[in-house]
């Protein structure tokens, strides 16, 4: 949960969402529908500029979320990069091809991820639910989903600890204790967020809850120089990248 | 705020058809500080979302300045307006991603204008000292910072009863020291508060009243006298206030077990100190006259 | 796995979106209406979601040497019915593209297809046909099922995408559900196992 | 069982950047009565999850009887059967739908012949006096019936070191007496047993040292000197215990903050008594002089 915790704190949390969100989803939009080279490369770096500069994103926070879509992309981006084929018996091959289309989802997989790190590192995701809520995403949605965030944290928490204890009585020595473990572990779970949920509904009640829960939220002030800013940025790529493109 | 009372009158409720309270009478007079004691799965808990409302007795009644409570929603929308309850963890009564939020959901609810809704907000942040906490995630908070972060919840509806289920437990000295202090401010603002608790010398220390439950019933009175009690308090799984305890211990009471006007470090140490000068001054009397 | 931002080419994201959308308009109107009839499920819904996504951070045991974590795509199935799983899993999975990086925001619907709609479908089926005749068994097939659906629609996601220059798209779904589906058969029995032992937990309860 | 010390050697441990414990040193001899001491979020479960081997520190070692605990599969496999952590909430450790299945959870991962399971079960539910809850669900339990449970299960490992996060919290006073009587049972089986507590008469009575956790580091030491320790009560937010704050008021201790021998309310009580005594001796000496 680093992104989130990172958003949380980020100099631009109290940007409007919708500003941010034009920002991530037009850089998205020039990464997948222009020609990937050099847009991918370009994206890649106006979004890396955003998060390390003005959005002040910690590089060791960074890293560490990239690391499992990374690991996607790369054995996706391999498994593009050999072609099989079974005509007449086995065969694996790399052709120019599959090199070009490997180079193609590697470039636009790390360029599209970095793209929604900047949404995700400087957006908490009550401002996102709130955001949507604006945006006519049905009312019983948006507080099921704000709901799903809390008590994220406060199921996660118990399932450490539960683990934690588990794994001090050797719950975790081998295979067989393991899956039993993960069993209960689950089970265990499932009764306490059944129960958790039963007593925060009784909590919530004492406060006039009567099944909507209306939410306070900060009007968002779209800013022109933001929306100028994006403006400009994404039509440099978009203009750099089809000069580029363009003698092919 | 206004003082309003608060009463239980012959209170029956079971669960899966074990009794848990049986005919319980307590009154909570406007103005008073109300310890409820009592043992782990005596039913304080049990009686305390009986007075707010959450549960609905099987018999008897809740009566709030005389006039009793319906469980209609319309009563219910009246009563909590007047009787909050704030329950031991705070994670059953938190649900939003950050503080102000938290705080806001009682005051939409009621439909206020944005603009009262904030200033409540504001307003009980502050009585609890956690104005500083508006912007936070829920989740990143301390358990005493959501200890506090609930009770602004509760008191942003502007009940005029405030009850607190264990409000110290597990918080460290000085966390409870501040609750204390956030305690006071909220009944000086007009507030009637009962806790319920364990703690039997924070019980004497701080309360104008306090209410025992045991076997089903509750019996209440003046605290010094009902924690003194050395009877009840091993029918109830209590202990007696060590300043009750050792004051007994040191004949300071005269066979009456509770010493009238104790009920802490301090008045203990002058009691005993008076002690001390009318032994050393009457000694000095004798002294004096020979 | 879910597949990462910009993996698919913008056609066949928005396809994918378009094949979803249904499934999770459905789910969502469901849980409007839930809402407006029984007030108190919001609550008990909000606490499925959370535990469908807490339960992606169980591990396993490791079969392959690697961690690995049950999809509970199943146990979501039989507990609350497809429709709403298709809505939760939407919930579970934007959660995870912006919380964890786990996914994205285009290719959503792709991962919503399979995790939020075949996979929950496959294990629904597999209990409903199998219930009646032996529940251990019922459970375990609806829980293996729905991990393995899961992972093979996300194979032919990817075949259909990137097809094989020589072998075409049967070559492509091949290749990918060597990749992605097949290490997953033992992970899938082994989330069949657990799903056994949770149910059986449960009715200890 | 026998007894083995247990030992921080300046661990370090940090949660996302944020240090908790900065170099921390404790040492737990065999055999002693230990009671941790610390503010809410001042790092005291985060050692006991150190200790317990289930945090691996970013740097220090954690030894038993001088031997450093590996974090290798088999050197934690050896720890647990060594160190033993019960958490503060119960229901994070009890996740069988009965007692005695719960109970029997790490002799079974130990893989012990079944008579041996059984006779640790039944010797562990004996000792905390809960043999009669064998058969019962988990989920019917009382709050401290499950505190005793969950300490069952720790204990069916035959633990040399049992470490105890808030063992008391949120019992009755009589339940924290019945859970002083089975720790001291422990104790007399030959466990070291360590016990995190916010009660500080507590400690005092019942430890044999204190370690105190502020600013990420632990300052350890005989229960009345440190505890007595005015300076170090405000730092790391506690208080002093009643008895030493009475006996300073009343000038017993001769400006020694820590009256020697003076733990609980007999002992006290015991010391009052002597200086009025001895007062009184004096009047009656000097009396008889005349």
């Amino acid at each position: 949960m680093a992104l989130d915790t990172a958003a949380w704190s980020s100099p631009w949390r109290h940007r409007s969402v919708a500003d941010k969100a034009v920002l991530t989803l037009a850089l998205l939009a020039t990464t997948l529908l222009l020609p990937v080279w050099p847009t991918a490369a370009l994206s890649a770096a106006a979004a890396l500029i955003v998060l390390l500069g003005p959005a002040r994103l910690a590089p060791t926070v960074l890293a560490r979320s990239l690391r499992s879509p990374l690991l996607f992309i790369v054995l996706g981006a391999a498994s593009v990069l050999v072609s099989v084929s079974w005509h007449d018996g086995p065969r694996v091959a790399i052709t120019a091809q599959t090199s070009t289309q490997a180079l193609t989802v590697l470039g636009r997989g790390v360029a599209g991820t970095l793209c929604v790190f900047v949404l995700a590192a400087t957006t908490p995701m009550v401002d996102l639910l709130a955001g949507l809520r604006r945006a006519r995403v049905p009312e019983a949605c948006v507080e099921v989903a704000s709901l799903v965030y809390r008590l994220l944290f406060v199921l996660l928490d118990t399932t450490r600890r539960i683990r934690e204890a588990q794994a001090a009585r050797l719950g975790l020595r081998d295979r067989r204790t393991t899956l039993r473990s993960a069993g209960t572990l689950s089970g265990t779970l499932l009764v306490r967020a059944w129960g958790r949920a039963r007593r925060l509904e009784e909590g919530l009640a004492g406060r006039g809850y009567t099944g909507a829960l209306p939410s306070l939220d900060p009007p968002g002030r779209v800013s022109i120089g933001f929306l100028g800013a994006t403006v400009a940025l994404v039509g440099v790529i978009v203009v750099v990248s089809l000069l580029g493109a363009g003698p092919r | 705020m206004s003082h309003l009372s608060l009463e239980a009158s012959q209170v029956v409720m079971s669960f899966a058809g074990r009794p848990v309270l049986d005919g319980v009478c307590l009154s909570v007079p406007g103005g008073s500080r109300t310890a409820l004691l009592g043992a782990n799965g005596s039913g304080k808990t049990t009686l305390l979302r009986v007075l707010s409302g959450a549960l609905r007795p099987d018999a008897g009644e809740v009566l709030v300045d005389r006039a009793p409570l319906r469980h209609s929603r319309s009563g219910l929308t009246q009563h909590r307006q007047q009787v909050q309850l704030v329950v031991q963890d705070p994670d059953d009564q938190l649900f939003s991603a950050d503080v102000r939020r938290d705080v806001a959901f009682g005051p939409l609810n009621l439909r206020l204008p944005e603009a009262e809704v904030i200033e409540r907000v504001d307003e009980s942040l502050e009585l609890l000292g956690i104005t500083d906490l508006a912007g936070r995630p829920t989740h990143e908070l301390s358990f005493g910072q959501r200890k506090r972060v609930a009770i602004a919840g509760a008191l942003a509806m502007r009940p005029c009863l405030l009850l607190l289920d264990e409000p110290t437990a597990g918080l460290d000295p000085e966390g409870v020291d501040e609750m204390l202090v956030a305690l006071t401010r909220l009944e000086e603002q007009g507030a009637t508060v009962l806790i319920a608790t364990h703690d039997v010398d924070l019980a004497l220390a701080w309360s104008t009243q306090v209410a025992v439950v045991t076997r089903g019933r509750v019996l209440q009175g003046e605290p010094a006298a009902l924690l003194g009690d050395a009877d009840l308090a091993t029918r109830a799984r209590l202990r007696r206030p060590w300043v009750l305890e050792l004051g007994d211990r040191l004949g300071l009471a005269d066979g009456d077990p509770a010493l009238t006007g104790v009920r802490d470090l301090d008045s203990l140490a002058a009691v005993i100190d008076r002690e001390r000068l009318s032994a050393s001054g009457s000694r000095a009397a004798r002294e004096e006259g020979r | 796995m879910h597949i990462a931002e910009g993996f698919l080419p913008p056609l066949h994201a928005a396809a994918w979106t378009v094949a979803a959308a249904p499934f999770v308009v459905h789910g969502a109107r469901a849980v409007v209406r839930e809402r407006r009839e029984r007030p108190e499920t919001t609550l008990l819904l909000a606490a499925a979601g959370a535990f469908t996504f807490v339960l992606s951070a169980i591990k396993l045991p490791s079969v392959t040497g690697s961690s690995s974590h049950p999809t509970g795509t199943g146990l979501g199935a039989t507990l609350f019915r497809p429709p709403v799983m298709a809505f939760l899993s939407t919930v579970v999975l934007l959660f995870q593209a912006l919380l964890l990086a786990h996914g994205g925001l285009t290719t959503l619907g792709a991962n919503v297809f399979s995790m939020g709609v075949v996979g929950p479908w496959a294990g629904y089926a597999a209990w409903r046909l199998l219930c009646g005749r032996h529940r251990g068994l019922a459970i375990f097939t609806a829980f293996a099922l729905a991990d393995l659906a899961t992972y093979c629609t996300t194979s032919v996601q990817l075949g259909l995408a990137f097809p094989d220059p020589v072998s075409g798209i049967a070559g492509g779904v091949v290749k990918f559900l060597g990749v992605f589906a097949l290490t997953q058969v033992p992970l899938a029995v082994v989330e069949g196992l657990l799903g056994v032992l949770v149910l059986r937990l449960l009715a200890d309860v």
